[in-house]
């Protein structure tokens, strides 16, 4: 693996660029490994990273159907924050964040995570009271979160109509500085190429089709396009696609997969400082390094894998973006699509062993999950390493849903992304 | 924005133009349910048949009956036989199970007619307007409202719309039928 | 007039000069035509620059599919929009046209700095740099980033204009007017369908707009054009123009947008700017046509080097010369016929340059016939001139070796390599492409939804093949729909039909590494930048796209994917079709956010719901809160009170004698029927069998899941009959979640749910005056404390109305509720108001209704709970009927954890000092003193000054709360520790004595 | 937008009529306080979430009221049938069979 510094880029401008390697190599499968992680997401690929990195496993295959970083993690608006409500979900995803600031030198590979600032607006007496919930909570947490004025919410971010006229009149908002965003194909890549240059097989499409138990119940591998993979260990962290693969090792999940929807508009200067993000109109928006509006829509109504989503949505989430920020209502949209979400009945992630020893799981993370990619895959790696729970995860059981103990955000805020 | 306000005073909205809008005056108005066996009781206390399929209306005189689901009916009458109705369904009620719950209240209706009722219905309408035969009608959506829809001639609309979505549905009828007008 | 214009020549009014600004300079123009071809007529190139190197950039294209000629438009204040394509926007007198993405002039720039360091600055240099000293990211890098990205400027004021939408239901959907769609349309209309056809330009015709010189069935185009439209309106075919299908969507529904004013001097006002229809097609036919395809080579970006497709566009439809003297380079026959109208028109054809060793011979003989210089086997190796082309390096090729270069000068070069069918909306829907191997191209394949493919979309050239095509499809879409019509068979004379053949970038002499070749001109992706990819490891063509960002500009690759296609699968030794397509994403083309927002823009975003009294509240000065959809009277200010003020004397107002209040949103649900017992049983938490008619009760609605949902007072009107209340936002939901129950799992129950809400205007009467107020208008009902005592409904008149009468307390206080229809709500309201003066009854809203439930411990569900809650929690267990066998929620409490020890319980606080007001959200602690993270043991629900109990009071969900009575408890803030006591909830009236008065 | 056909009113009309409510033939076990912690997860969360047929049931919100049951491919979102509460569950070959 070249050493990307600012030596080997001037070096490989004058050779004319012909001497870079292959990031990472498209490696054919071998008869077995000591762990096979299905779906070469963020999450799959970090959780090979870590694996190789701190636990010494390095016999190891990431398996995807598609091409690595297809699914969500290349489909998503980026938006990158910890201050969730709950001490579990707060320790995960503040766990990511802790990872997130160091990664592009961890990686050596520019993710380009801009802590540009996640704003959330409220409209109403009840947002504020979540909000303030969020805030107090975050605040004895040590999360960083904090409660603004609507003027110093529009001191934050400029384009924000604050007027007292609008439908949705803007009240206050709760602003995590420490929040933003991250180039999301990088994160897919840089984990890639760590994991490649410590050993690790990337196996690209390649449909894992089932998980094979021997019959003490235990994994012994799985079936693919390429045939039978034998593995000491599978974790499956296939997003949208959980359901489906579980199945196949007669595990059953808490999960509805909907269709996600994103839309870019036409690039511009930049004009937009930050992420804001509003619950109660539904429209989330941040600016893309490249220039882009970032807009995020909801899910739809009903079940999908088809990665497409309908119009109305869409027109909603525009006019969502248009009636807190009227000043892009002569932008244009250049392109929209969907992505493939996981649901969990309290819209918190499962992470962690299975029924079936030998297996396990991450997934759940719905319309919310690449913010955790570090934490996940460092905890899942971890998990899987061990046989056992990392503090961070250890609450984000399949259990939960037999005794009741869920991790609600949801309920409890309303809160998306 | 019309001049209409949440008072709901009868009269003209649009009173020229490709379409006109006007705001009906008041009239009885019950949600009936029943299971089929206990239709023709219940219509013949009624004094109006109860048809089967959904979207088909029958009247007699003032009163009307529209089909809205396999056991829902909207019956209109004059105002003035809401005991009357009530009474008669009360009078069967113990041969003839039903709820018939009065919601004379809950709708305004508004009426939509003129060369251009239907297309203007199009725009909140996802609907195939021309799929509502004369004499029929639906309850559907229009703008994210539930409203229902009396097809009434080939370009006269009645439109009931829950009171505090009305406004909002008329107001888009109307900046609708300025659109029209201009063209 | 400028020499480029030629005069008599194209479809734009030569009698109607428009004049516009370019960057404030006067720009002269006629009517009909756009931006761009005005500019060329007035030998104006250099439009734009690009993306990353700041390139100078000139049209290279006539239409919407155009790269580099983007550019800002204004007409007035708040009217400006950026990145508009100069191809596409027609000219007004008075458009202000500004060039983008240069500083501070379009010829002399600065960011093209960067072009020169264009060997630092390759595919993905970004992810291998940048993150040293890691600090710099933020403050010093990204910002560049930033600046150096974007192409125009935001708008910065709102958008004055108004958009609409519609629906519209077709039998046949035809997209594209071009021959084939035009053919398409005859055959659908003339079987008697209902059609509608819609094309991007001003007018019909497609391509034959830049064909005069075919005749179609003896006519000249044109005028076949003409009589072809007049026939379809005829037929009643709906056509639109200035209409651009930009989605195909689920079962034949595609979105169009049809821009309406964009093109005028000025609209009307009225006439909104673009609407957007929602069209659902029984069948749809395609004629979307085919894109011309660029040649990769280096220099092919200078300004002056076009599509020769479009350089004749603009002579035969807009009358416009790109050039005086022109080179053209192709690798398909079509490039010679721009060719010879060019020649025909005045314009000096240098040389044609064909990449094939052996062009066909009857061109050849044509070229020959007008002098022109053939140049077969010859490719070019590089261009020359700073701001425009001035001159081309014409090389030979024979095999793999190319010769020496001969330099021919040049004004414009125009190229083409070929054509690709626009399958966009085909692959919307999913529709799979095959490869077709003898035109290098992709062709539809299995079709996913109800729909045909016809003409230049399909892969046919040729109008003639084009138009019976058409014709044929059209046909065929009606067949399915049941209607048989022998589609039409042309004829067509000087028809222009042609082969070619495809390429990577070309081959050059030069050293590939530095060879500048474009793929994506827009995004400044070489097909250098391609192969470094694929040398990197991407090997996906997604990867390909991501890392280069080829095919990712506002063309979104309608110039770049076959080439980037073509040079990737040469990279990976890998055929195109192995190598397949990235996906097609809707729009189209980019379409404004307004067309999406359509009519849901300020007030009308979404609907606001009032209630029959609300007008009574707006003139008395009430401030508002939005609750769900409705928005409620939140408080009355007089003179100058600011909130806590008015609540206090609200509050006050109400417990020393009445306060009226209006609770209209409540959610109503009439139940109704022999089993109605028998289903509230099941769906609450409490006992009804026993309820005698005329009595009320609190009733309490939970999920499967044993949390709470909904709450609200219920009325047995008769022994069949209910009157259930729900919360104002839990209205739609709870009636929806019965619904569910009684339908699918309790169909044998003979009972109906109606909503009755907005049947219903309801108006809160609590005080000790109460009764007073009320009793006169009351007729029917004997108020006395034993006739109707509290927990009581009944049915009477009330000030001559039909009234549903409560008698129930939501403030501690003998409180009454009266339903009358909404219609009567505003009379009544302002009887009790006038009869109450004298009582000095008060108006108030919902934040008093919030503080008086509060001082007596009534929770609002969603405010002191949050759907984690139980009824044990919340201090509710009473509400629970235990002897029943089941209820929605039952099982769901007794899972583990909801029967667990220690859960949060809704308590009281009562701050220690007595003053301090808690905030709502607040967290408690146990020990105030431990490091972050803390240990966090509840937090504050609701939180008031309560006036009755002359101090703040608070509700809070607290571990273990019930048994820690007493204690003391911290609530840690930014600067300083709160502590408070837990008690009960009830802060007022414990013996709740108040209610008999 | 999708097209669904309603069994109750017997129209195919718009999706904008009608709500999605999940996956269908999850009986509500009849004596809830028999079943046990696991069974009980069953019913409030497990899902097939197939990718592909999927049976499933939607309300016809804005027209009849009724709720009914379809299966749908949730791959093509394309419905193969639609048919009444209390309609049988229809065999899946047999409607792969007909869609052919
Ligand atoms: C439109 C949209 C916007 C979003 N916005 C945000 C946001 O702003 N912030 C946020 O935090 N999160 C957001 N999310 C969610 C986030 O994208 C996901 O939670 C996250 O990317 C999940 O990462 P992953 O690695 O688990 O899954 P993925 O990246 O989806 O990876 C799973 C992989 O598994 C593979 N796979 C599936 N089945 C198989 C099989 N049988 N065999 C082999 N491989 C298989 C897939 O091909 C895929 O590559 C958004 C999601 C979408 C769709
Ligand atoms: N000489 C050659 O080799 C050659 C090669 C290719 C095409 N052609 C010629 O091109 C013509 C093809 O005819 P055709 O009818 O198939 O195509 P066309 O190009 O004539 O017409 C297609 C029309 O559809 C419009 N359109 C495309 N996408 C649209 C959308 N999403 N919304 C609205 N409008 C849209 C285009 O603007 C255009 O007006 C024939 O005359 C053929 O001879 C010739
Ligand atoms: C943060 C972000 C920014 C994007 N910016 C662009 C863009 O500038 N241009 C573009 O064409 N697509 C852009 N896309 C969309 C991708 O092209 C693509 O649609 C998305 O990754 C989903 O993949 P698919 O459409 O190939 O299924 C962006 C996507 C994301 C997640
Ligand atoms: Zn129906």
């Amino acid at each position: 693996m070249t050493h990307f510094s600012a030596l080997s880029l001037i070096k490989n401008a004058l050779s004319g660029q012909k001497n870079w390697e292959p990031q990472w190599p498209d490696s054919e499968p071998k008869a077995e490994y000591d762990v096979i992680i299905v779906g070469a997401g963020g999450h799959g690929l970090g959780a090979a990273y870590y694996l190789a990195k701190e636990h010494g496993i390095t016999n190891v295959a990431v398996i995807d159907k598609g091409w690595l970083g297809g699914g969500n993690t290349g489909r998503n608006t980026t938006i990158i924050r910890s201050n969730y409500l709950y001490d579990e979900s707060a320790k995960l995803y503040d766990h990511a964040l802790d990872l997130w600031d160091g990664l592009s030198q961890e990686l050596n590979y520019n993710v380009m995570y801009s802590q540009r600032g996640v704003l959330m607006l409220a409209h109403n007496v009840h947002d504020v009271q979540s909000f303030q919930r969020h805030v107090h909570a975050n605040r004895l947490n040590g999360v960083d979160n904090v409660w603004l004025s609507k003027e110093e919410a529009k001191e934050f971010c400029p384009p924000l109509d604050i007027s007292p006229n609008a439908r949705y009149p803007v009240v206050g908002a709760a602003l995590q500085r420490r929040a933003g965003t991250a180039r999301h194909d990088a994160v897919a890549w840089g984990y890639a190429r760590g994991a490649a240059a410590r050993g690790v097989d990337i196996i690209q499409n390649c449909p894992v089709t089932a998980i094979r138990r021997g019959p003490d119940g235990r994994v012994t591998g799985v079936e693919t396009a390429k045939g039978f993979i034998g593995a000491k260990k599978v974790a499956v962290s296939a997003a949208g696609h959980t359901s489906v693969v579980m199945d196949t090792a007669g595990v059953r999940m808490p999960l509805e997969s909907y269709p996600l929807q994103a839309l870019v508009s036409e690039p511009i200067k930049p004009i937009f400082p930050c992420v804001v993000m509003s619950n109660s109109v539904h429209a989330y928006i941040s600016q893309s390094d490249k220039g882009e509006l970032v807009i995020g829509s909801g899910t739809d109504q009903y079940t999908s894998y088809s990665q497409r989503g309908g119009l109305p949505l869409i027109e909603h989430t525009v006019a969502a973006i248009c009636e807190i920020f009227p000043i892009f209502n002569r932008m244009r949209m250049l392109r929209k699509w969907g992505g493939i979400v996981d649901v969990t009945p309290d819209r918190s992630a499962i992470l962690g062993k299975t029924p079936v020893p030998g297996l396990y799981v991450n997934c759940g993370w719905g319309t919310g999950g690449v913010k955790a990619t570090p934490g996940a895959a460092h905890t899942l790696a971890w998990t899987v390493a061990k046989d056992d729970p990392h503090p961070a995860n250890a609450p984000f059981t399949l259990e939960r849903f037999s005794t009741g103990r869920l991790i609600d955000e949801a309920a409890a805020a309303a809160v998306a992304h | 924005m019309t001049v209409l306000t949440h008072a709901f005073t009868p009269g003209p909205i649009v009173a020229s133009g490709p379409v006109k809008l006007t705001l009906l005056e008041p009239v009885a108005r019950f949600s009936l349910r029943l299971r089929a066996a206990n239709i023709p009781t219940v219509a013949k206390a009624l004094g109006v048949d109860l048809p089967t399929t959904v979207g088909e209306r029958a009247a007699n005189g003032t009163t009307e009956a529209i089909c809205l689901g396999p056991d829902e009916w909207m019956i209109i009458a004059k105002t003035d036989d809401t005991d009357k109705l009530v009474s008669a369904c009360a009078d069967v009620y113990a041969s003839a199970t039903h709820s018939l719950t009065e919601v004379s209240a809950r709708e305004i209706t508004v009426r939509i007619e003129g060369d251009r009722a239907a297309e203007l219905l199009t725009i909140g309408c996802p609907r195939d307007i021309d799929s509502i035969p004369v004499g029929g009608g639906c309850r559907t959506v229009i703008d994210g409202v539930t409203v229902v829809l009396w097809r009434d001639a080939d370009q006269s609309f009645r439109m009931d719309i829950w009171r505090s979505f009305a406004l909002h549905i008329i107001d888009l009828l109307y900046t609708g039928s300025k659109e029209f007008a201009a063209e | 007039m400028s020499s480029f214009r030629v005069s008599g020549r194209g479809r734009v009014d030569h009698t109607q000069p428009i004049q516009f600004t370019f960057d404030g300079k006067k720009i002269k123009g006629f009517k009909g035509d756009t931006v761009a071809s005005a500019l060329l007529a007035n030998g104006i190139h250099l439009m734009g620059r690009s993306f990353k190197y700041h390139r100078p950039r000139g049209a290279v294209t006539a239409g919407s599919e155009e790269p580099n000629a983007l550019v800002g438009t204004r007409r007035g204040p708040g009217r400006f929009e950026p990145n508009t394509r100069a191809t596409v926007q027609e000219i007004w007198d008075g458009l202000q046209v500004n060039s983008q993405n240069r500083y501070p002039s379009l010829s002399f720039d600065i960011g093209a700095i960067n072009d020169k360091a264009y060997m630092l600055f390759s595919a993905g240099f970004y992810y291998k740099t940048f993150m040293w000293p890691k600090s710099f990211w933020d403050k010093v890098y990204e910002p560049f980033i930033r600046a150096a990205a974007g192409l125009g400027v935001s708008p910065t004021e709102p958008d004055p204009d108004h958009y609409a939408s519609r629906y519209l239901h077709t039998d046949v959907l035809i997209i594209g007017a071009g021959p084939a769609g035009l053919a398409a349309a005859l055959s659908a209309a003339r079987a008697g369908s209902r059609v509608t056809l819609v094309d991007e330009n001003p007018e019909a015709g497609g391509s034959l707009l830049s064909e005069p010189s075919a005749q179609i069935e003896d006519m000249p185009a044109w005028d076949w054009v003409g009589k072809t439209v007049a026939e379809l309106k005829e037929l009643g075919v709906k056509l639109m123009t200035r209409t651009t299908a930009i989605g195909y969507y689920h079962q034949n529904m595609v979105g169009l947008c049809e821009k309406l004013t964009d093109h005028l001097a000025s609209p009307d006002g009225e006439t909104p700017r673009e609407r957007m229809w929602r069209v659902r097609a029984k069948q749809v036919v395609l004629a979307q046509g085919a894109l011309e395809k660029p040649l990769v080579f280096d220099g092919n970006d200078r300004p002056g080097v076009m599509l020769a497709g479009s350089a004749q566009t603009y002579l035969n439809r807009y009358g416009v010369r790109v050039g005086d003297k022109a080179v053209i380079l192709t690798s398909h026959d079509s490039a010679w016929y721009a060719a010879f109208d060019l020649a025909d028109a005045g314009t000096t054809i240098a040389a044609i340059v064909d990449t094939r060793a052996e062009p066909n011979a009857d061109l050849v003989a044509e070229a020959t016939k007008r002098g022109i210089r053939i140049m077969a086997g010859h490719t070019v190796t590089g261009t020359e001139g700073r701001l425009r082309v001035k001159s081309v390096r014409v090389n030979p090729v024979t095999g793999s070796s190319v010769g020496a270069p001969e330099v021919i000068g040049c004004d414009c070069l125009l190229m083409s390599g070929g054509w690709t069918p626009s399958l966009h909306l085909f692959s919307h829907t999913k529709g799979t492409l095959a490869w077709d191997e003898e035109r290098q191209t992709f062709l539809p394949d299995h079709k996913a939804e109800e729909c045909e493919i016809a003409g230049a979309g399909r892969g046919l050239w040729g109008i003639e093949a084009v138009l019976n095509d058409g014709a044929a499809m059209g046909a065929a879409a009606v067949k399915s729909l049941g209607k048989d019509i022998a589609p039409a068979s042309y004829t067509v004379a000087n028809d222009r039909p042609g082969t070619g053949v495809s390429h990577k970038e070309l081959p050059t002499d030069l050293d590939a590494g530095k060879a500048r070749a474009f793929v994506d001109y827009q995004n400044d992706v070489t097909a250098k930048d391609l192969r470094l990819a694929v040398r990197e490891g991407m090997r996906s063509i997604e990867h390909v796209k991501r890392y280069t960002t080829n095919g990712m500009a506002t063309d979104q690759g309608k110039m770049s994917n076959i080439n980037g296609l073509n040079i990737a699968s040469d990279a990976l030794g890998v055929p195109q079709p192995k190598v397949g397509l990235t996906t097609f994403r809707p729009p189209y083309t980019p379409t404004t956010f307004g067309a999406f927002c359509g009519y849901h823009k300020g007030s009308h975003f979404e609907v606001t719901r009032k209630t029959p009294i609300d007008s009574w509240a707006e003139e008395n000065g009430a401030a508002y809160e939005p609750v769900s959809l409705w928005r409620r009277a939140w408080y009355f200010p007089k003179d100058g009170e600011d909130m806590h003020a008015a609540v206090d004397r609200e509050c006050r107002a109400t417990r020393a004698s009445v306060g009226i209040f209006d609770a209209s949103t409540l959610g109503k649900i009439e139940v109704v029927g022999p089993d109605a017992v028998e289903f509230m049983n099941r769906m609450y938490t409490n006992p009804w069998t026993k309820l005698a008619p005329g009595r009320a009760r609190y009733g309490l609605l939970l999920g499967d899941d044993g949390f709470i949902r909904d709450d609200g007072v219920i009325g047995r009107l008769a022994d069949d009959r209910f009157h259930v209340t729900t919360t104002t936002g839990g209205a739609a939901r709870v009636l929806n979640m019965m619904e569910d129950y009684l339908q699918t799992e309790w169909p044998d129950l003979d009972v109906w749910l109606t909503s009755t809400t907005e049947q219903w205007a309801t108006i809160a009467l609590n005080g000790p005056n109460a009764r007073k107020v009320l009793e006169p208008f009351v007729e029917g009902q004997d108020m006395s404390d034993e006739a109707f005592p509290h927990m009581s409904v009944s049915e009477c008149r009330v000030g001559g109305f039909p009234a549903r009468l409560f008698r129930i307390s939501f403030t501690g206080e003998v409180g009454f509720e009266v339903n009358v229809p909404a219609h009567a709500g505003r009379a009544l309201w302002e009887m009790l108001y006038e009869a109450g003066k004298k009582y000095d009854i008060c108006p108030y809203g919902t934040e008093t209704m919030h503080v008086l439930r509060a001082e007596k411990g009534y929770i609002i569900v969603g405010q002191d709970t949050d759907g984690t809650v139980t009824p044990h929690d919340a201090g509710l267990s009473w509400a629970i009927g235990k002897m029943k066998p089941d209820f929605v929620g039952k099982r769901g409490l007794a899972r583990p954890d909801l029967v667990a020890e220690g859960r949060k319980q809704l308590i009281g606080l009562l701050t220690e000092d007595g003053k301090t007001k808690l905030e709502e959200g607040a967290q408690i602690v146990l020990d105030p003193n431990q490091p972050k993270p803390m240990k966090m043991v509840g937090h504050v629900t609701s939180s008031y000054h309560s006036d009755a109990a002359g101090r703040p009071i608070a509700m809070a969900l607290l571990e273990d709360g019930f048994n820690r009575m007493g204690e003391t408890i911290y609530i840690p803030m930014p600067d300083r520790v709160i502590k408070a006591q837990v008690t009960g909830t009830v802060f007022y009236d414990p013996e709740g004595a108040r209610l008999k008065l | 937008m999708l097209l669904i056909h309603c069994p109750y009113c017997n129209q195919t009309l718009p999706e904008a009529e009608f709500t999605y409510a999940g996956e269908a033939h999850i009986a509500r076990p009849a004596d809830p306080s028999s079943v046990s912690d696991e069974e009980w997860r069953d019913f409030l969360f497990i899902r097939t979430n197939v990718k592909g047929p999927h049976y499933e049931r939607w309300r016809h919100f804005h027209g009849c009221g009724r709720y009914f049951n379809a299966v749908r491919d949730t791959v093509s979102d394309r419905f193969l049938i639609t048919y009444k509460t209390d309609d049988p569950r229809p065999e899946l070959s047999k409607l792969l069979e007909k869609s052919k």
